[in-house]
């Protein structure tokens, strides 16, 4: 491959570079996923850090992954919800930049007593909420701190995936990269990582979307052809404020945790990490993220928790169930013969 | 099928290399398909990369431009750039698309007077009538002298608008024909 | 700028992570507001009012640099003072003519000084603080941009009465034509009081003109709280000075404004007091919205322009036939700066289009140039449309029933051309408003009945063809070729290369093979010979060569020219672009550079080159104190090395090299010599950065506030509603609504302003056909604060209509927070935010309304941008009717608002109630 | 124009899910602070209790947070066909070896039709059928879709010899079998009861494992279900296979089939309302809409049923026009509990407070609560 122009070399050269410590650095993690998976040797641990306080919400990161994976448009739709009109997560929308309206809170307190109650499917937030909006009869000085939260949501690729957990053909794996990634020539559509995952991620491919995948499990792959070459995934590459950081997960818990220590610092107390704890219910995800809100406020469950993890149980139970049919059948030909 | 060949494709088996390897849960190596195992970017199956600029706004960010068999397979980034660092916005990130696009019109349409509908045209035909029509034009509104009679040398039956999405050198010969026609009225988003 | 420039925003927040402080002045509250540490909403169309309100703020507390601000601005010098200001003339500077709206700007000049010239395009705006980009969008990062501007042209106001276009030109100086190439001051020497407590001193004067902008008085006029203003004002000041510097970064909806110019050059005033100008992080930053809308105005696709701000001759400034008259008006010998050689630069111009036919004994084919006689810029060509005086119309990559204000007026226009050609990368609606626009819809139009002959050429697109962009920070960057271009696409370099041919070939031939005219000598004669390649691609790099230049004789003979300062006016040199010259020093394409970033210093001067020199913040100079040392080590840029006696440091010098800080020209020195070691304005012809400017612009020397031409309140500030020298068509396709008190201003009583959306560019050609970008924004839409949804029932979804004195479109609906009702003199103002990237065809993955038919065609008087970025209208919940009852609605409402020729079109405000005749037709 | 329908009505969901801010009425100010201008909604008007007293709760838009399940009737009948046949194994088994054979007959080709549709269902229920043979590229414990396919793969070809024997021993005895096929016809007939016994073995195993395969996703009201579920299931198989004996089986055959049946419905009854209590907030969904009445239904039909096949066993006069409809309440039953306990899923997937609420409880009750 020639790279055309002057005296700049040829992209393999690129690629080296691109890879920020030279040759892959193998993990000596006894816990890391992909070691636990079988890959012997694995590459440390790669991952994503979504620093939702400085991301703009241009939705590069949306575009960048269609262009990439070929995810087809999925919709031309206006939504409402601010800017946002792609919804979520889906087979066919691997980023998603969510957009939050927060008005700042009024002056005067107990704003739900004596509010009219609100129902539900009535018009717009600016319908009713006349009454209470700080800019209409105040002007702006009492809404300074109204908030316009951004924040681009991805598969999490968890240290304990339930998506690849439950699949059963083994289309769903985790690589040595220790993401949890779908192979497409495998998976045939059973559904089943779909209601599995705690954070509705993945999604099985609807025609309408289609030709391509169709009625196959769809996810952010975290660029796994990009990684086998040593480039950073097409999202990060493209994040025009770095508010989407790639790299080795290790490194970008320690950079999380910096980078939250020095906005408590500067008085954002309301920042917190979400998803970066390896105690956490799904092992601590491979994509976390610096939040400025409650989880859900962005769409996030406030405490996912890998489903498997209750599966011993629930093989008991079904066990002693099992057992209990067996039993009752037994016992329904005792007694007295008519 | 050969005796060796049903060995290795048992062997192959995920739930045989599960038994075997060092995935007995099957959720990592012993499960990876042969499709799997073969995937490699693009951009580095491309035939040669090419190194641009963004075609949007006036930032100028870096691109490149990957090529295989003469069609363009991905524009990402250049983080050589010390403008954009690699980065792009949507619009940037999109680049590939406003290439590719099956939806782009790539042949000539031609409109006659008073008609309604389009036409298809060739470009050399097109480009003989364009030229009929500048030289017609210019003939009939041809100005050698304003009405205090001072020279002027110039048509006003030709306009023009564009010129700020195209290259310099575009511009350079867009109005250097225009002046040397007489065409004056050249505009663009300037102005705007 | 994180909406319309999300890359070049990464370097504001590096900035704001290392510590800098982010503000964001906007009627709406963006994406970029989200991550400022303060968003200041404001009313539309009030910035001076604010602008002036900080510059209040910095001298009322004496906040100035004075150190900087004595040395190397004009605040020391002295005015005439017969020069009487808008508090004493109600609203007007001394020099206004009423009856033809426009300025004698004699008594704005320094003392001893009379008006030589004034033009339109002054050195700021030129090499600094550019006034006319009109492209909504905005561009980029950068130090110091400088983006040239296209001013100029002559005006319109009211009717080509010739005569008076005649009598008055002299008064109004050649701002029409004299373009970028800066004001012509006569001489550099000028009286000084460097205690700047002489009363006439522009720093006194300034002083007095801004007193009344007071925080009240900003507060009344943008409804921006005190506290909020002066939190701007502290950190303004806070951060600038010897250690800090502020940058101001606009984006170029500024200049869509009755008072674009005056609004830049407000900030150009803030940051010379500052001391921000020609330093690392300061400047005045213009973010513009096209790959190369910089390039098109360097290398101008622009009625007024030659290339390098050279102004096209107008008949009545520079005589009809010669040169030497033609150079004398840019640039007077005993001036300061560069200017001075402009003879060299349009010779090598001359001898670049004509070759050898130009030669000194004809004025080297100066006479082929066509001559202006007034204004033919894009608006006023519209008009000619539609007064069937033009024929056939060129758009290249370039949408104006989508992008352009009035857009009715736009595809009427059209319809009234013989001919077309509509060379782009999708079919937008400017080709198919025949069949599919809105005035089909109306039965304004028929099918049937337009006679305009379409052509529609599929373009290439930037991989399938080589060539330059010039970025918004002057960067010249070369994109490679990648691919063929498909099917018939093509570059406009083929097509203008091959359209020149075949011409070239007819004429040759002549009518009937009876030989060429005299007329076709000019295309004859020319240069037009570029190689092409197999496909018969003409060679970008040959047209760069000889845009760059070449020396023609001696021993240097066909080399490329390394600088500007080669060229000479004797024929000996060409050079298509005289300020690129130097993009092939050495032989070699500098643009094409590309040393990685991370390779070389923060400035990378070796990616890409840039405009003039490759220098990279222009006016550096500035970056050193006046003996030549930086301000200080933090901000240090460019110095003066003393033991090698030549200027240094990180960027390219923008001074002479070997001219010392104590260097002191003999009176009477001009040119390059006639600068003293502490004029870093080397393009002013008095080597000081204006703080006012006596000279160049045509509606006043300092920016003073005027209301838009649509307004729902009175101008708090005295009687004269709006700039009295706005550029007015008072044509019945061109109503203005009434404004401020005037009957019938409370039919239209909300304010609407335009923008871009992050995921769509411009008039949508490029973003509104991909799927990918579409389903991001894949509806019109406005934006109104919760407060004007409940008082008129607008849903979150639903639809509304939105009225404005021309027509009515329709919208959904998103009601948010981010649009916040104002306190202006003492009533509430509500504002309605509309993108305009949509419009009306059947093409499109999303098609929808556009914003820009609501406006009307009203212009700044220097650069004729027109103002879309305010306007008045009424907002109605549901979707607007259709067909005929559409223009039923729009003539109901013009009727309610008693809507007539005179509305909004007379540049004097009258006194009282009285109405007063019309102006114009 | 559908962009705007689509777009009114996505926004009323929003609207719906954005709510207006309320507050607490007895907590702390929530308003500000670290939640920062939480949007929370309060479930039910003044004066109407609402199902769980602090259900306030923050969402995106009234989105949900976790996807339903793509399935649709496909897999609700799964499970119940996959109940009837482990049932109906274990019934025929007994019958076998206690010699009822007209239970047998009817139990055993139940079992083989009912594995078969159940089989097909799932094949149909795939985004790619053709591909279904992938599920035996691995054996994954922590998959009850694997582990299933497996139980199946072992279930299914005795059940199916088991069926067909019964088939072809029915033919073979009426002579209806050309020569040709009569050796297989008798070696059928000779594995018919290993074989039914194996299938008996596994029965249970497919009866039961339903359970987890919905259990074991994210879906509120599935996961939640988890402990009881499984009996839920296996009672919901033991009536429907009671229930099918109860319908197609000779009268004299039929008491294991009504002991079944009565069993499985008590102990269905009894689980679902254990269930219910340990489910907490997402035992709401089984009582609204779509899976309420289906739930409701169930019990009703299971009621009337089990009472039915009681009292045809009790007075076989009665017997003799009840039992049918008793053990076709009883089939319908158990078509309700599943198409119920999956709506139910369905839906509190569809309802992001089924996820937050309980997930913020938790955070409550742990102090890891971040506010």
């Amino acid at each position: 491959m020639t790279l055309t122009t002057g005296g700049v070399p040829p992209v393999r050269a690129g690629v080296a570079a691109a890879v920020p410590d030279g040759a892959p650095v193998r993990t000596a993690d006894p816990d890391d996923p992909a070691r636990k998976s079988g890959w012997d040797g694995a590459p440390r641990r790669k991952g994503f850090f979504t620093d939702t306080s400085i991301c703009i919400g241009c939705k590069a990161c949306e575009v960048a992954c269609k262009e990439w994976n070929g995810v087809p448009e999925d919709g031309l739709d206006l939504l409402g919800t601010s800017y946002d009109n792609t919804g979520g997560l889906g087979a066919s929308t691997w980023r998603h930049v969510a957009f939050i309206e927060q008005p700042a809170a009024p002056a005067r307190p107990a704003v739900d007593l004596g509010m009219p109650a609100r129902h539900r499917g009535s018009a717009g937030p600016g319908a009713d909420r006349t009454g209470d909006t700080a800019g209409a009869s105040t002007g702006p000085a009492e809404r300074t701190d109204f908030r316009w939260l951004m924040s681009s949501d991805v598969c999490k690729h968890c240290t304990h995936a339930a998506c690849l957990d439950v699949c059963p053909t083994g289309s769903l794996f985790r690589t040595e990269f220790g993401t949890v990634v779908v192979q497409d020539d495998i998976c045939n559509g059973c559904g089943y990582c779909v209601p599995a995952c705690p954070y509705g991620v993945i999604e099985r491919r609807v025609e309408e979307h289609g030709p391509k995948n169709v009625g196959i499990a769809q996810k952010c792959t975290l660029c796994y052809d990009r990684l086998e070459v040593g480039r950073t995934p097409a999202c990060a590459q493209a994040c025009p404020t770095a508010s989407i950081q790639f790299g080795d997960v290790e490194e970008l818990r320690e950079r999380a945790a910096a980078r939250l220590a020095t906005l408590h610092d500067q008085g954002v107390a309301e920042a917190r990490l979400y998803g970066d704890d390896p105690d956490d219910g799904v092992g601590g995800a491979g994509a976390f993220f610096l939040l400025l809100d409650e989880p859900e406020v962005y769409g996030f469950p406030p405490d996912p928790v890998v489903t498997t993890r209750d599966l011993p149980a629930m093989w008991r139970r079904a066990g002693v169930a099992a057992v209990t049919l067996l039993a009752g059948a037994a016992a329904s030909f005792l007694g007295r013969r008519r | 099928m050969a005796l060796q060949d049903i060995r290795r494709t048992f062997l192959s088996w995920p739930v045989v290399r599960q038994l075997t390897g060092s995935d007995p849960t099957g959720r990592g190596a012993a499960v990876v398909s042969d499709h799997t195992r073969a995937v490699t970017a693009r951009t580095e199956t491309a035939d040669r990369v090419v190194q641009s600029i963004c075609p949007y706004c006036a930032v100028g960010c870096g691109q490149r431009v990957y090529v295989k068999d003469e069609k363009v397979v991905q524009i990402e980034g250049d983080h050589d750039s010390p403008i954009s660092r690699g980065r792009l916005c949507p619009k940037g990130s999109a680049s590939e698309q406003l290439v590719n696009n099956p939806g782009r019109q790539i042949k000539i349409l031609y409109r006659r007077p008073y008609g309604t509908e389009w036409e298809s045209l060739d470009l050399d035909t097109a480009m003989q009538m364009i030229t009929e029509r500048v030289l017609d034009t210019r003939a009939r509104t041809w100005q050698a002298t304003d009405d205090q009679g001072r020279d002027v040398n110039r048509t006003l039956g030709i306009a023009g608008l564009g010129g700020a999405t195209l290259d310099n050198e575009e511009n350079y010969l867009i109005k250097k024909i225009f002046t040397a026609m007489g065409a004056i009225q050249i505009e663009n988003q300037a102005r705007i | 700028m994180a909406e319309c420039h999300p890359v070049g925003f990464q370097w504001v927040m590096e900035a704001k992570a290392r510590g800098a402080t982010v503000i964001h002045v906007d009627p709406r509250f963006t994406r970029t507001s989200a991550v400022a540490d303060r968003h200041v909403a404001i009313r539309a169309g009030s910035d001076i009012a604010f602008l002036g309100g900080i510059v209040n703020h910095i001298l009322s507390t004496d906040s100035y640099f004075r150190e900087y601000v004595v040395a190397y601005t004009n605040a020391a010098t002295i005015l005439r003072d017969d020069f009487v200001d808008v508090d004493d003339l109600d609203g007007v500077f001394s020099g206004y003519d009423p009856e033809s709206g426009t300025y004698d700007t004699a008594t704005w000049q320094y003392r001893g000084r009379t008006s030589v010239s004034a033009a339109a395009g002054e050195e700021e705006q030129i090499r600094n603080s550019g006034g006319a980009d009109g492209d909504t969008g905005q561009g980029g990062d950068s130090q110091q941009h400088g983006h040239g501007s296209d001013q100029g042209g002559g005006r319109h106001s009211g009717g080509e009465d010739g005569s008076q276009d005649e009598a008055s030109q002299g008064a109004r100086g050649a701002g029409h034509e004299l373009g970028g190439h800066g004001a012509n001051l006569g001489h550099g020497q000028v009286d000084r009081d460097e205690t700047l407590q002489d009363p006439h001193c522009v720093f006194q004067v300034l002083k007095r003109h801004y007193a009344r902008y007071t925080p009240e008085m900003v507060q009344e006029v943008c409804g921006v709280p005190p506290e909020d203003f002066l939190a701007v004002c502290r950190a303004v000041v806070e951060n600038s000075g010897r250690e800090r510097t502020t940058a101001w970064v606009y984006s170029v909806g500024w200049t869509h404004h009755t008072v674009g110019v005056q609004y830049i050059r407000g900030a150009a005033v803030i940051q010379l007091l500052l001391g921000n100008m020609g330093r690392p992080g300061g400047g005045i930053l213009a973010l513009r919205g096209h790959a190369s809308i910089q390039g098109s105005t360097d290398i101008p696709t622009l009625f007024n322009l030659l290339p390098g701000y050279l102004p096209m001759p107008m008949v009545q400034e520079h005589g009809s036939d010669s040169l030497a008259d033609y150079v004398a008006t840019i640039a007077s010998p005993q001036q300061k700066g560069f200017w001075t050689a402009a003879d060299a630069y349009t010779v090598s111009l001359l001898k670049a289009y004509w070759g050898d036919a130009a030669q000194p004994d004809n004025d080297f084919c100066y006479r082929y140039i066509p001559k202006l006689t007034g204004d033919h810029g894009t608006y006023q060509t519209v008009m000619d449309m539609l007064d069937d005086t033009v024929e056939g119309y060129f758009l290249l990559g370039q949408n104006p029933a989508v992008g352009s204000a009035h857009g009715r007026m736009q595809r009427l226009a059209m319809s009234h051309l013989k001919w077309l050609v509509v060379r782009d990368l999708n079919l937008i609606e400017s080709a198919t408003f025949w069949k599919d626009g809105p005035e089909i819809h109306t039965g304004e139009l028929r099918t049937e009945d337009i006679g305009t002959e379409v052509f529609f050429l599929p373009a290439a697109s930037h991989v399938e063809k080589d060539g330059t962009f010039t970025q918004t920070q002057r960067l010249l960057q070369w994109h490679h070729k990648a691919v063929e271009p498909p099917g018939d696409c093509r570059s406009d370099l083929h097509f203008f290369f091959h359209l020149g041919r075949m011409m070239r070939e007819r004429l040759a031939r002549g009518e009937d093979g009876s030989g060429p005219l005299e007329r076709d000598r000019p295309l004859l004669d020319l240069v037009w010979d570029y190689p092409v390649d197999e496909h018969g691609e003409p060679s970008a790099d040959a047209v760069l060569r000889e845009i760059n230049g070449v020396h023609l004789s001696g021993d240097k003979a066909g080399q490329p020219l390394s600088s500007y300062t080669e060229m000479k006016p004797d024929g000996s040199t060409s050079g298509g672009c005289w300020i690129y010259t130097g993009v092939y020093a050495d032989g070699v394409n500098q643009s094409q550079r590309r040393k990685p970033g991370q390779d070389q210093s923060w400035v990378a001067p070796e990616w890409g080159w840039a405009w003039p020199s490759n220098r990279r913040t222009l006016y550096n100079r500035a970056s050193a104190d006046p003996q030549g040392r930086p301000w200080s080590e933090r901000k240090a840029y460019v110095w003066w090395d003393a033991e090698k006696r030549t200027w240094t440091g990180h960027d390219v010098p923008d001074f002479p090299l070997d001219t010392a800080p104590d260097y002191r020209p003999e009176p009477g020195v001009g040119g390059p010599k006639g600068l003293a070691g502490d004029d870093p304005f080397i393009m002013q012809g008095d080597g000081k950065g204006w703080l006012y400017a006596p000279t160049g612009l045509l509606d006043g020397p300092m920016p003073t506030h005027y209301e838009p031409q649509e307004s729902p309140v009175s101008n708090g500030l005295y009687r004269q509603q709006a700039n009295p020298t706005r550029q007015v068509f008072p044509r019945p396709d061109n109503p203005s609504g009434p404004s401020g008190d005037e009957p019938g201003a409370q039919v239209f009583p909300y304010v609407f302003t335009t923008y871009r959306l992050t995921e769509h560019h411009t008039a949508g050609g490029m973003s509104r056909w991909l799927p990918y970008l579409s389903e991001l924004q894949p509806a019109f839409f406005c934006e109104v604060s919760p407060a004007l949804a409940a008082e008129r029932g607008l849903e979150n979804g639903g639809w509304a209509t939105i009225v404005s004195a021309r027509t009515a479109i329709e919208a959904r609906v998103l009601v948010t927070e981010r649009m916040v009702p104002l306190r202006v003199n003492g009533r509430t103002v509500h504002q309605v935010g509309l993108p305009y990237h949509w419009g009306v065809g059947s093409d499109a993955l999303t098609t929808g309304d556009s914003a820009n038919d609501l406006f009307g065609v009203t212009l700044d008087p220097n650069v004729h941008i027109q103002e879309t970025k305010v306007a008045t209208c009424d907002v109605r919940a549901g979707r607007r009717p259709t067909g005929a009852d559409l223009l039923a609605l729009v003539a109901e409402y013009q009727r309610r608002a008693g809507i007539t020729l005179a509305t909004g079109n007379q540049q004097r405000t009258p006194v009282g109630d009285q109405p007063s005749p019309l102006t114009g037709s | 124009m559908s962009v705007h329908d689509a777009g009114t009505e996505r926004l009323t969901d929003a609207t719906a899910g954005t709510g207006f801010r309320t507050g607490r009425p007895d907590g702390p100010d929530t308003s500000r602070g670290a939640g920062g201008g939480r949007r929370r909604r309060r479930r039910g008007g003044r004066g109407e209790q609402p199902v769980v007293p602090d259900a306030t709760f923050t969402s995106y838009y009234g989105r949900p947070v976790v996807k339903p399940s793509p399935w649709e009737a496909d897999i609700p009948a799964y499970l119940f066909f996959g109940g009837v046949a482990g049932g109906s194994s274990l019934l025929a088994a007994g019958a076998d070896l206690t010699g009822r054979p007209s239970l047998r007959r009817v139990a055993r080709i139940g079992a083989l039709g009912a594995i078969s549709v159940s089989f097909a269902a799932l094949v149909h229920d795939l985004g790619r059928p053709r591909r279904f043979v992938n599920m035996l590229r691995v054996a994954k414990p922590s998959s009850p879709m694997s582990v299933g396919t497996w139980i199946l793969t072992l279930y299914g070809p005795f059940a199916g010899v088991a069926g067909a024997a019964e088939l072809t021993g029915n033919a073979l005895r009426r002579g209806w079998l050309p020569q040709r096929l009569r050796p297989v016809a008798r070696l059928l007939h000779a594995a018919g009861r290993p074989a039914g016994m194996v299938a008996a073995g596994t029965g249970p195993a497919v009866a039961a494992y339903t359970a987890v395969l919905l259990a074991d996703t994210a879906t509120p009201s599935w996961h939640e279900a988890y402990r009881e579920l499984p009996f839920v299931f296996v009672g919901s198989a033991g009536a429907a296979a009671g229930g099918l004996g109860l319908l197609a089986a000779h009268g004299g055959d039929t008491g294991p089939a009504t002991r079944l049946a009565v069993a499985g419905t008590a102990l269905e009854m009894l689980a679902e309302q254990r269930m219910e209590r340990s489910m907490g907030l997402t035992a709401e969904p089984l009582h609204q809409g779509t899976a309420g009445r289906l739930m409701r239904a169930s019990k009703v039909l299971g009621v009337l049923g089990a009472a039915g096949a009681a009292v045809s066993a009790a007075v076989p006069q009665l017997g003799r026009w009840l039992r049918r409809p008793a053990g076709a309440a009883l089939l319908a039953s158990s078509v309700c509990t599943r198409f119920g306990v999956f709506e139910a899923g369905q839906a509190s997937a569809r309802d992001p407070k089924y996820t937050v609420v309980p997930q913020r409880e938790r955070l409550e009750r742990s102090g890891r609560a971040t506010t």
